[in-house]
């Protein structure tokens, strides 16, 4: 990043990928070439897209830092800069600063077992990761992703969807809330999903994200399994501005979402006041 | 072409799409020498336009601005025109207080089929605009426009002295 | 360097800045005092604490952090970013000790290890600080309970007290000794004795302080007693004026303005006692009400920010909040309220 | 018993009852008040209606939606609570209103001008029938009440409550004639001259909001359009045209609802005179529909509503 932190970095949009009806994935690359060689983040870390006369907001880059020919962000339409980024084409100018934040504790999940449970754009920080790992794949041991949306067309990813279900070496489930036609896979809520699956705490992290309703219910969910609160890791949303601690607005109590998160462990939310 | 041999000014025209912006048109079709001030912006109907919108467009620089809708009892939407009267008429007796001139706000009615009226109004209300010459920004354009400002209003004390609540 | 100023002096002195540099002063304005830029032919009003603090000469309202210009070519769209750094030196004349001190809260936020903003750091720079010593506390003033006195020199590079006659004029820093140089200050002579006793008398008239100590634990523990925090919020209408008019609140707002082919992007003092302040995109609001909003203002300045920064509280004491309150919430009596709450339950 | 013995004992008997009632006590030196939300017996030796006690209680009205509370009203805060009910922002049910027949209330930027020192110095204040005596720096001051009144109640035609459950006090006979020459010479000025003045005054505002909050009439609060980037209304920039454009949503959003309460300028920090704006559009509302917000129930805002054929709106010639 620049030596001014609000000053953000020319990208161009290289590729736009409609996932769902209400979300677009970007692929940028930095205009300046040195720095999109030397660009460095780590999976879990976070950037901040401008849409010049719209205004900034905060995604996770959600391709891996293994696969750098773009940096990919996943946007979800819900507002003024979110509807404007929506309309960009390949050959856009946008601002990036990043990356921001703390990323996933990757190294130590290293020979462990890694549970992903991901439900509608809360896909995205998991993607990142689940990528990386796919990437360094013997560094990991059993690697099981459970990934839920409300209904068939509201799953992202669709591209990559048919690898991960393919592929020997990981368990990919997948499931909606309702049956739908043609929807060969489960059905169910995703906590339900995760207790019928009944995998094993032992020497396993798991990672979720999702809507506060579902993180709260696969939490539960988790912890009825037998899972420690130190296993538990999960990504917070928070309005933010700055996006490097200043601007106020993201603190639950001393710890500044954009800082010290958005990555945190069960545990660690259990130490925050409860203002989530 | 501008109505007088002078510069173009702004002018903001809210026109109701059922009658003021036909009559525009009708007026337009039939060639009737118009001046071109005026940016005209179409509405679904006069109860559409939120005196705000007039507001603004003054603070954003306009020089003038025009509504005009149906006549009373020929709205599209049958009473739209009725409040867009009231709000309106408020809006150009609210404006002398706040020290913009209100001959830069205009209200009127003119049908689809009024095209001569259409040209009248718009030929009086940029004659009006232009006699009343650009309007002054709110905002001191310059640093030296600041510095007059705010030792001018010092040197005056306070506007009203007695004001307490 | 100790030096005396008469009134008259002072006047011209701050006058003869005003034509060369920004200086910033309290100005009787519309039967208020507010600090504005002076412009020579104004008068400094000292005869009360300015309504609105300093910050702005550190921290100003708003300030555009950077101006884009946006091109369309045959080769497609161009985007031209231009970051706009302040310029120039600003001087501050008349700040209360408060104010003057209350700007340091900024520096461990605003200057870290990684993260250092240019802006901030370019104004703090280049301001100066002529502080006027407190006479006499008025009946909102708290300086003395949160680490401070009516005559701090901290953050300011000049400190005058009012004598017989004009100021006595001590400097603080070498940039204040500058200052001093100049001809219309005269020999301070016995002068200094004068100030001091008058310094000292000030003290005396604050009385008592409030003791904060237990605020940072207290209110972390009050945390989720929300009974607790409607009842102090109860009177509070979650406007800005707390926030706008203290000198510590260093929260902001970035937000774009787009005119034809050019934008800018605006940073804005923003407010914690609104509700937009934290609502999400989503619509969810991990502080939709004015309780929750009151209390991390509130926890913010006397619990978070003294654990992240050696228990310095992020509140200089000047009463401003309160005096300004159109609801007369007392920020000293909520801290109070939290620090002797027996839980009953 | 005197009036506040009175009203405390009539406060008593709905306690129970009631969420919470709404008045005043004590604020943080013996000159100010601040409201007081009554829920027990010890809130309630508190309470005073001295006339410094000066918020507006029907400011809260509408954020205690459900639940049943009671308010100390003047004859201005009843006029807000009949605009609330008019607009069905409130139901009549769900508040018991104490009315107090009103001698008036004190303007604090007037009292800051007719003391020596900033009263900032308060050591204490008696409150006499006609005067406050005010102990300031070590020295008394004895300020006639008025001479500090509140312009709103200088020509206040509403002094005894228009709507109130329980009433306290003794009925006013007569209206003041005054009128205020401040407002008459600000709106006879030439344009140009109340051009720069808000162009200036403007200058000063901070854009705190505390004009929009603290008025009863104000109920979208967290919702303005103020706040709004899809439409967006304004800039954040704090600049004299953003900061009139405000003014002008809020006159806008208040024709014909304006109840004259004056709180917006009493709570604004830097003084500006926002009622010469009010004023000056109820007169126009009164002069064209003939309206007066919160004098009488079941109205219509005239903004609401119309007329085929309008009376005083007369159709401009071309």
């Amino acid at each position: 990043m620049s030596a001014n932190p609000y000053l953000p970095d020319m990208a161009t949009v290289v590729e736009v990928i409609e996932e769902t009806p209400n979300i677009k994935s970007f692929r940028l690359v930095l205009n300046d070439d040195d720095k999109m060689k030397t660009f460095t983040f780590q999976p879990g870390q976070v950037g901040q897209l401008s849409v010049f006369g719209a205004g900034e907001s905060t995604f996770v880059i959600n391709s891996s830092p293994t696969r750098m020919d773009y940096l990919q962000f996943s946007v979800m339409r819900v507002g003024e800069v979110t509807t404007r980024l929506h309309q960009l084409k390949p050959g856009d100018q946008i601002g990036v600063r990043a990356p921001l934040g703390k990323p996933f504790p990757v190294e130590n999940m290293k020979g462990k077992n890694v549970l992903f449970i991901g439900g509608g754009i809360g896909m995205a920080p998991l993607r990142t990761l689940f990528t990386y790992m796919l990437d360094n794949r013997s560094d990991f041991k059993d690697i099981t992703l459970l990934y839920g949306a409300r209904t068939p067309v509201d799953l992202t990813y669709q591209e990559e969807l048919p690898e991960w279900l393919g592929r020997e070496d990981i368990n990919t489930v997948l499931c909606v809330d309702n049956e739908y036609p043609g929807w060969e896979h489960k059905v169910g809520l995703i906590p339900n999903i995760l207790l019928e699956m009944n995998p094993s705490p032992e020497n396993t992290v798991a990672i979720t994200c999702g809507p506060p309703i579902m993180i709260k219910f696969t939490l539960q969910a988790l912890k009825k399994l037998g899972f420690e609160d130190e296993q538990i890791i999960t990504t917070l949303e928070k309005r933010m501005k700055c996006g490097v601690g200043i601007c106020g607005r993201c603190n639950i109590g001393t710890k500044y979402v954009c800082q010290d998160g958005p990555v945190f462990t069960y545990a660690q939310l259990k130490q925050l006041p409860s203002e989530l | 072409m501008p109505a007088q041999d002078e510069r173009e000014l702004r002018i903001v025209g809210f026109l109701c799409n059922w009658c003021s912006y036909g009559g525009a048109d009708t007026a337009g079709v039939a060639r009737f020498t118009q001046p071109t001030d005026l940016r005209i912006i179409r509405v679904p109907c006069s109860g559409r336009i939120d005196p705000l919108f007039v507001v603004r467009a003054l603070l954003n620089g306009a020089d003038g601005v025009l509504v005009s809708g149906c006549h009373p009892r020929d709205c599209h939407y049958a009473e739209g025109n009725f409040y867009a009267r009231r709000r309106l008429e408020m809006l150009k007796r609210f404006l002398p207080i706040t020290g913009i001139d209100e001959r830069r706000f205009e209200y009127t009615w003119v049908s689809a089929s009024e095209g001569q009226r259409w040209q009248h109004v718009v030929t009086e209300f940029t004659r009006r605009i232009h006699e009343l010459g650009p309007a002054q920004s709110f905002n001191p354009a310059t640093q030296e426009e600041w510095f007059n400002l705010a030792l001018n209003e010092a040197s005056k004390g306070e506007a009203c002295a007695c004001h307490g609540s | 360097m100790e030096r005396f100023i008469t009134e008259a002096n002072l006047q011209q002195f701050a006058a003869t800045l005003a034509g060369k540099k920004h200086v910033l002063a309290p100005v009787a304005s519309g039967g208020t005092t507010c600090f504005r830029r002076l412009v020579p032919g104004m008068r400094l009003d000292f005869s009360r604490m300015a309504v609105i603090s300093p910050k702005d000469a550190t921290f100003p309202r708003n300030e555009t952090l950077l101006l884009v210009q946006r091109y369309v070519e045959e080769s497609g769209k161009k985007l031209e970013l231009k970051e706009q750094l302040p310029e120039g030196e600003c001087i501050v004349i008349g700040s209360r000790p408060c104010g003057a001190r209350g700007k340091l809260i900024f520096d461990p936020v605003y200057e870290t290890e990684a993260i250092k903003d240019p802006y901030y750091l370019r104004r703090r720079d280049n301001t100066l600080f002529i502080t006027l010593s407190c006479d006499r506390p008025e009946s909102t003033c708290f300086c003395h309970s949160v680490g401070s006195n009516p005559a701090d020199g901290t953050g300011s590079d000049v400190l005058l007290t009012a004598v017989e006659g004009g100021f006595f004029a001590r400097a603080i820093t070498p940039k204040g000794e500058e200052l001093l140089a100049d001809a219309l200050f005269e020999e301070a002579g016995t002068r200094a004795e004068e100030a001091a006793a008058k310094q000292t008398k000030a003290r005396e008239l604050m009385g008592q302080a409030h003791d904060f100590s237990s605020a940072a634990a207290k209110l972390l523990e009050r945390f989720d007693d929300m009974g607790f925090w409607q009842a102090q919020s109860n009177k509070c209408i979650s406007c800005g004026a707390c926030t706008y008019m203290c000198p510590t609140c260093y929260c902001f707002n970035i937000t774009d303005d787009e005119a034809g082919l050019v934008s800018r992007r605006l940073r804005s003092w923003d407010n914690c006692m609104s509700h937009t302040f934290t609502l999400e995109g989503s619509g969810h609001n991990p502080r939709g009400t004015k309780a929750h909003r009151l209390k991390n203002r509130v926890g913010h300045k006397f619990s978070y920010y003294p654990d992240l920064h050696a228990s310095q509280i992020a509140c200089c004491g000047c009463g401003r909040c309160i005096k300004q309150c159109p609801a007369g919430v007392d920020i000293r009596q909520v801290v109070m309220a939290a620090q002797e709450y027996v839980d009953e339950r | 018993m005197s009036q506040l013995e009175e009203l405390k004992a009539a406060i008593r008997g709905h306690l129970d009852s009631l969420d919470c009632v709404i008045g005043w006590e004590q604020g943080y030196d013996p000159l100010h008040a601040t409201p007081l939300f009554i829920r027990n017996e010890s809130d309630l030796e508190r309470l005073s209606i001295s006339p410094l006690a000066v918020h507006n209680p029907a400011t809260y009205a509408t954020g205690f939606a459900g639940k049943k509370i009671g308010m100390v009203v003047r004859g201005c805060h009843s006029r807000s609570i009949i605009e609330l009910l008019n607009e069905k922002l409130i139901e009549r049910e769900n508040v018991v209103l104490f009315g107090l027949c009103c001698d008036g209330v004190v303007s604090q930027r007037k009292i800051r001008t007719a003391l020596p020192a900033d009263p900032g110095f308060v050591e204490a204040v008696e409150i006499g029938d006609d005067a406050l005596h005010i102990t300031l720096a070590g020295e008394k001051t004895t300020i006639k009440l008025q001479d500090v009144l509140a312009d709103k109640c200088r020509i206040c035609a509403y002094p005894d409550p228009l709507l109130a459950d329980v009433l306290i006090g003794n009925k006013h006979d007569s209206r003041p004639e005054e009128t205020l020459a401040c407002q008459e010479a600000f709106e006879a000025k030439p344009n140009a001259e109340k051009f720069t003045f808000w162009q200036d005054t403007m200058s000063r505002c901070i854009r705190c909001y505390a004009c929009r909050n603290v008025c009863p009439m104000c109920v979208c609060q967290d919702y303005c359009i103020a706040a709004s980037r899809d439409p967006l209304w304004m800039s954040q920039e704090n600049s004299p045209a953003e900061n009139f454009m405000f003014q002008m949503i809020h006159v806008s959003h208040l024709t014909g609802r304006c109840t004259e309460c004056g709180e917006c300028e009493r709570a604004c920090p830097v003084d500006i005179p926002l009622m010469l704006l009010r004023r000056y559009m109820n007169k126009q509302v009164q002069e064209v529909f003939g309206h007066q917000a919160g004098t009488s129930l079941d109205k219509t805002p005239p903004l609401l509503t119309f007329q085929v054929e309008e009376a005083r709106i007369k159709e401009r010639d071309w």
